[in-house]
């Protein structure tokens, strides 16, 4: 039973069609990687699937369970995490305060109004592993204001982590970073293959074809591909749709 | 209540609604624009009157009165915007809140100061001092017609200058996305010395035509400027037309809601009860309307701002 | 520019009290700003007027007025009078303008053991079963001027009127004042909003209604308004009314007020020695038309001058004794308290008029002679 | 640690004052306390929440109201009018919150108004306890028969003793889970909803607490007046609340607090000195909305901290 399982979905804005009927699955612990030019709806359709947007119609499926109509906090507690295009750190808190607060959401009593937060031993350690998982292991008390875009990347992931989804949507977790911090997040990546689910949208084909055991190509709003990455990278109509060749 | 004492308070409502569309327009500006919240904008209107009770004190013709007190009114929006105002644009609107309700203070205590805390009134111009027949014992001011037909008026100048000038083009474009037009080459301060400028003179505007209708005191910018921001809520900030059309709403709503919640009482309650129940719900049908207008569509009827 | 000659006036009387006598704290708590701030000054400069006629002295005490403004708020009202009283040792109270303030500090005040005499809120509770032995009223109990306007609706055999007022303890007084006189028929009673300013809705309903006769009770700011646009609607209706047409408003509706009736206990024309010296002490210290609650501030004093002079004192039980036995010529002629604390005196029918340039009220008819308030029986004292 | 020096210096107040002969500013001070607990209750949902209710004087209102209409139906004992008062404000919160979270920025800051209007005129209407001149309370709540707090200190120890409660209270919800969440709904509400919190659900109990304990406010102001009238609930009280919270520091629950007896102070001293007090008081706000960005507290905390360097 796959983990994620998409069909049909439709989105409008106005006279563009940003989803047109797209259906994909991401089996357990698969990396479907998802690639296509910019305003292919990638980020749309992250949203519908994350529960931001809701689709004018389809079905989404987690776990097997309807999700189409869930409000998103239903579904990060059903399993799905999620990183965000602009990254969507707490700037005021530290980087620890940022992961325990992730953890905070499936502790046993996440809204607990008694306690001091700042000394909950649990949740402090189930930050520090999601840090440490991302490589920011000494970094936990610099206020996410302080850190560098790549650390921020690396942060947000780490927040998706700290919940241990069975879900995961990365929405491009590589846009403008470096070089060496990309090769580090592309390794944390490989690591967790296996063991998280993972719908991965990047324009980085480095990191795509590195991490993806299945591609899908999405070109306003229509699934035109789905395959291994070396049957996509060979495919003539991928090819015209991203180089723009005739025919 | 017969047909015609209806279409009566029907036009007492458009009347107010208009009074209220040339305050809401100025403030739906400043806020749309520059995404500035000013709670004095209330004392704008207040101050307008106030100017022109002096002018005509000094000058005795209303025509005279009217074009120092916008002149005066626009000066001092540009004192103010440039001592106060600037300083503000970028901070939140907290910070905005608590600057302008002191000016609030200031304005409206100076007044008290300057003219005494009895209401002072401001005479009609002659050639409009007279009133129409409407219904059998009842004649229509015609300065009330004066106020609607300026409110029409201004309606109709805000379009156009919206719609058609380059200068309307920045400021729904300012709107939108203020940092974007600045971007662009606008020179932004002086759209938002602009549009704050023609916003207190409106508001002045505003104050003159009312200041025959209503007495001129200190708190009258008060009450006006709660109804000011319900409409531009309703309206959809930043939105000129969205002013309009919600202005005309408010003023009907409440106008109908004051003859009409007595009557509609007394068929459920006792006369006694009706007649606390009346006023209460009459004076709260503004404020439902708003919270569901609100609850349904929360960026108003005509949101400027996209999405 | 009323502040800046109440001022002077103020300075003259310090100048006055050469000999060093004992002082008398006196807390004036008055309504100062707001629409019907002109009630409030009137009353303030009727006091004024009388206490610097006397040298600054009451009762052979010199007199420390500490004018504080309740600005029509009862929840600031209760603070200021405990401040009076708590804090700044006020021996006497005089206040309030309006009956909302006046059932907020009455409480406070009394039980701080000070007297609490009233130039003008008359409300109904404190006539009648809430009376109190320290507590006086020298104007009139709020229903007693409204009610003159239902006799006289009644004298000029109207059928059916309206009652407008605003929706506070006075207006409902009001419209029960009206109706114990009036015979006919109330057709409608028009509650509106207190300090609203815009009357189209009303009048609207008024003209529809189409009555014999409209009573309004709108005081201050709100009675301008009124009165202006009901000359500016038309309706040509007779405008019979109390505490809305008078010298406090005239100056701000001019003609539109001309010919319109007012219920009072005191008219500028009431043939007395005492009127006559008021009425031109008072344009002459400021410059304008005094109104009934001038004559009313003015009043207090005369009776608080001849109280303090009998009791020697202000302590409450003594200056109560004496006030209940005030019996002295006063600006509406002899002046005593009934059974209740509250005035026992003669009501007029007003209108006004035009003369020269000044606006005024003219006394047309007496309705009621040694008329006591309708509540005077409730009270055990 | 200075939390404490605070409390001290306010328990040594009345002692101290009475000395100076200046005995009615324990009056004075005991209003400033209450108003004290609404700016650090409106603190919490403004300042932490990001929630910007301009209809706070309601809560207030409706629990000067519960405690008058207890007292006019015959309860006066604090044991039943205090918690009925948290109780109708904490359920009006409640209420009106479920309609307001709907909304974000200043159709948030509307919709509470417009609920704080409605209250207002509602209460007018309420001729049967007053209407709009209100109702005048013979004596002040009991503790089980026994007028605890009849008597000037009596009823200051009272309201400090409440303003304590209520700073340390909301000081450890703060710290707790449940204040993180409504800091991190504040910075971002859709990255907290894509964690997994249902954030209108958090921000509705908090929403609800302050409401609870304005309702506390209201109750003792209530007791401090000795009378209750619709006036607790006009939309200038709720203006002034939000100017207390932001003028002492919208940041800090201590700040707001001083912003609330700073202003309640500011207006006695002013208002002996002139009768246009109001043009100084705006002038200081002013000064305080351009120049100390961070409120008064912000400012001086910041100052302190340059000394110490």
């Amino acid at each position: 039973m796959s983990v994620l399982a998409v069909e049909g979905l439709r989105k409008r804005f106005g006279a563009l069609a940003a989803t047109d009927g797209v259906s994909l699955t991401v089996a357990p612990g698969e990396v479907h990687a998802l690639i296509g030019p910019n305003g292919a709806g990638k980020t749309t359709l992250i949203a519908q699937i994350a529960g931001a947007l809701t689709p004018d119609a389809g079905a989404i499926r987690l776990m097997g369970r309807d999700v189409t109509r869930a409000p998103a906090h239903a579904r990060a507690r059903a399993g799905l995490a999620r990183t965000f295009q602009i990254s969507a750190t707490f700037l005021d808190m530290t980087a620890r305060e940022n992961a325990a607060l992730a953890a905070q959401a499936f502790a046993r009593r996440p809204l607990n109004p008694f306690g001091v937060v700042a000394r909950d031993r649990a949740l402090n350690a189930a930050a520090e592993a999601a840090l440490a998982q991302v490589g920011l292991a000494g970094r936990g008390d610099m206020r996410a204001r302080a850190l560098s875009h790549g650390e921020r990347r690396a942060l947000e992931l780490a927040m998706a982590l700290a919940g241990r989804p069975r879900l995961l949507l990365l929405d491009e977790p590589m846009a403008g970073v470096g070089r060496s911090e990309t090769h580090r997040l592309t390794e944390t990546l490989q690591a967790l293959r296996g063991t998280v689910a993972m719908l991965l949208v990047e324009h980085d084909m480095g990191a795509v074809f590195a991490l993806a055991d299945r591609v899908s190509v999405l070109v306003a709003g229509r699934v035109i591909a789905t395959g291994a990455p070396e049957a996509i990278r060979a495919d003539p109509a991928v090819r015209a749709a991203y180089l723009g060749e005739d025919g | 209540m017969s047909l015609t004492l209806l279409a009566v308070q029907a036009l007492n409502g458009l009347q107010l609604g208009l009074l209220l569309f040339l305050i809401a327009a100025g403030l739906t500006l400043v806020f749309g624009v520059m995404d500035f919240i000013n709670l004095a904008h209330g004392a704008q209107y207040m101050t307008g009157a106030y100017l022109a009770v002096f002018f005509y004190g000094h000058t005795g013709h209303f025509g005279a009165a009217l074009a120092l007190a916008l002149l005066a009114a626009l000066a001092l929006g540009l004192v103010l915007e440039a001592l106060v105002w600037r300083r503000l644009y970028d901070r939140p609107h907290l910070d905005q809140v608590l600057a302008t309700f002191g000016v609030i203070l200031i304005l409206t205590e100076g007044a008290r100061a300057l003219f005494g805390p009895s209401p002072l009134s401001l005479p009609r111009p002659e050639i409009l001092s007279g009133a129409v027949p409407l219904m059998a014992g009842l004649n229509y001011p015609v300065w009330r017609l004066a106020i609607i037909a300026a409110g029409l008026a201004a309606a109709l100048g805000l379009w156009l200058m919206v719609a058609r000038t380059r200068l309307g083009m920045q400021v729904r474009a300012g709107a939108d996305d203020a940092a974007m037009i600045g971007a662009l080459g606008v020179d932004v301060a002086r759209l938002f010395r602009a549009v704050f400028g023609l916003g207190a003179m409106l508001a002045g505007f505003a104050g003159v035509m009312a200041a025959p209708v209503l007495a001129v005191e200190p708190d009258m910018g008060d009450g006006v400027l709660i109804l000011a921001f319900v409409v531009i809520v309703i309206g959809g900030v930043g939105s000129i037309r969205g002013a309009f059309i919600a202005a005309l709403m408010v003023g009907l709503v409440d106008t109908l809601g004051r003859s009409l919640s007595t009557d509609v009482a007394r068929l459920f309650l006792s006369p006694a009860a009706a007649n606390d129940a009346g006023p209460a719900v009459a004076s709260m049908l503004v404020y439902v309307l708003m919270a569901a207008v609100l609850f349904a569509r929360p960026q108003g009827l005509f949101p400027a701002r996209a999405g | 520019m009323t502040a800046m000659k109440s001022l002077a006036l103020a300075a003259g009387l310090c100048a006055a009290t050469a000999a060093q006598a004992e002082t008398l704290d006196i807390g004036m708590l008055l309504t100062l700003s707001g629409p019907p701030a002109a009630l409030g000054q009137h009353i303030r400069n009727g006091f004024e007027l009388a206490l610097a006629e006397k040298g600054g002295k009451l009762g052979g005490f010199d007199v420390n007025l500490i004018v504080v403004d309740d600005e029509l708020k009862p929840d600031v009202a209760v603070g200021k009078a405990k401040a009076l009283v708590e804090r700044d040792g006020a021996d006497i109270v005089v206040g309030t303008v309006f009956s909302n303030v006046m059932m907020a500090v009455f409480k406070p005040v009394i039980e701080a053991g000070v007297v609490l005499v009233s130039p003008n809120a008359g409300p109904a509770p404190l006539a009648g079963k809430g009376c109190h032995p320290h507590y006086f009223n020298t104007a009139w109990q709020n229903d007693s001027n409204h009610e003159v306007l239902g006799q006289h609706a009644t004298n000029q055999g109207y059928k059916r009127i309206i009652l407008i007022a605003p929706n506070y303890q006075a207006g409902k007084d009001a419209m029960a004042g009206v109706k114990r006189y009036f015979n006919g028929e109330v057709v409608d009673e028009i509650f509106t909003q207190l300090g609203q300013l815009d009357f189209s809705a009303e009048l609207a309903r008024i003209a529809a209604a189409k009555p014999d006769a409209v009573y309004a009770f709108m005081p201050g700011g709100m009675g301008v308004n009124l009165v202006r646009q009901y000359d500016q609607a038309g309706v040509g209706l007779p405008f019979l009314s109390a505490f809305t047409v008078d010298e406090t408003t005239l100056p701000a509706t001019k003609d539109a007020a001309l010919g319109l009736y007012g219920g009072t206990q005191w008219t500028r024309d009431l043939d007395n020695p005492i009127n006559a010296a008021f009425v031109k002490g008072y344009e002459a210290a400021y410059g304008a038309a005094p109104s009934l609650y001038a004559s009313q501030g003015y009043d207090t004093a005369l009776i608080l001058d001849a109280a303090l002079t009998a009791a020697g004192g202000a302590e409450a039980d003594a200056l109560s004794a004496a006030l209940k036995a005030v019996a002295i010529p006063t600006t509406r002629g002899d002046f005593r308290f009934g059974a209740n604390n509250f005035p026992v005196q003669d009501y007029y029918l007003a209108q006004a008029v035009k003369e020269g340039d000044a606006y005024v009220m003219r006394k047309v008819a007496t309705i009621f002679e040694d008329h006591a308030d309708a509540y005077a029986a409730a009270c055990k004292m | 640690m200075r939390a404490a020096a605070v409390l001290l210096a306010l328990a040594a107040a009345p002692p101290v004052l009475e000395g100076l002969d200046a005995g009615f500013w324990v009056v004075t001070l005991s209003r400033a306390l209450i108003f004290a607990i609404a700016a650090m209750a409106l603190q919490f949902v403004l300042g932490r929440g990001g929630l910007v209710c301009f209809g706070f004087a309601a809560f207030m209102g409706i629990g000067a109201y519960a405690v008058g209409v207890a007292y006019a139906n015959g309860v006066e004992d604090a044991l039943v009018a205090f918690p009925l008062a948290m109780l109708a404000a904490g359920g009006f919160a409640a209420l009106t919150g479920l309609a307001a979270l709907r909304t974000r920025g200043v159709h948030f800051i509307m919709i509470t108004l417009a609920f704080g209007q409605m209250a207002y005129f509602a209460v007018t209407a309420l001729s049967a306890y007053g209407g709009d001149d209100g109702m005048t309370l013979w004596t002040r709540s009991t503790l089980g028969g026994f007028g605890w707090i009849e008597g000037r200190w009596p009823l200051y120890y009272a309201c400090l003793g409440a303003a304590a409660a209520t700073w340390a209270l909301l000081r450890a919800l703060g710290a707790s889970r449940f204040g993180r969440v409504i800091d991190g709904a504040r910075q971002n509400p859709g990255r907290m909803a894509a964690l997994g919190f249902d954030v209108r659900r958090a921000q509705l109990a908090a929403y609800a607490l302050s409401g609870a304990l304005g309702g506390l406010a209201g109750a003792l102001l209530a007791n401090h007046a000795e009378y209750v009238s619709p006036a607790y609930m006009s939309w200038h009280r709720s203006g002034e609340l939000i100017v207390m919270v932001v003028l002492g520091g919208a940041a800090s629950l201590g700040g707001a607090g001083f912003g609330a007896l700073v202003v309640v102070a500011l207006e006695e001293v002013l208002a002996g000195w002139t009768q246009h007090w109001r043009i100084a008081m705006g002038l200081i706000v002013l000064a305080v909305a351009l120049f100390a960005r961070d409120g008064l507290a912000g400012t001086l905390t910041g100052a302190l901290a340059r000394l110490r360097r």
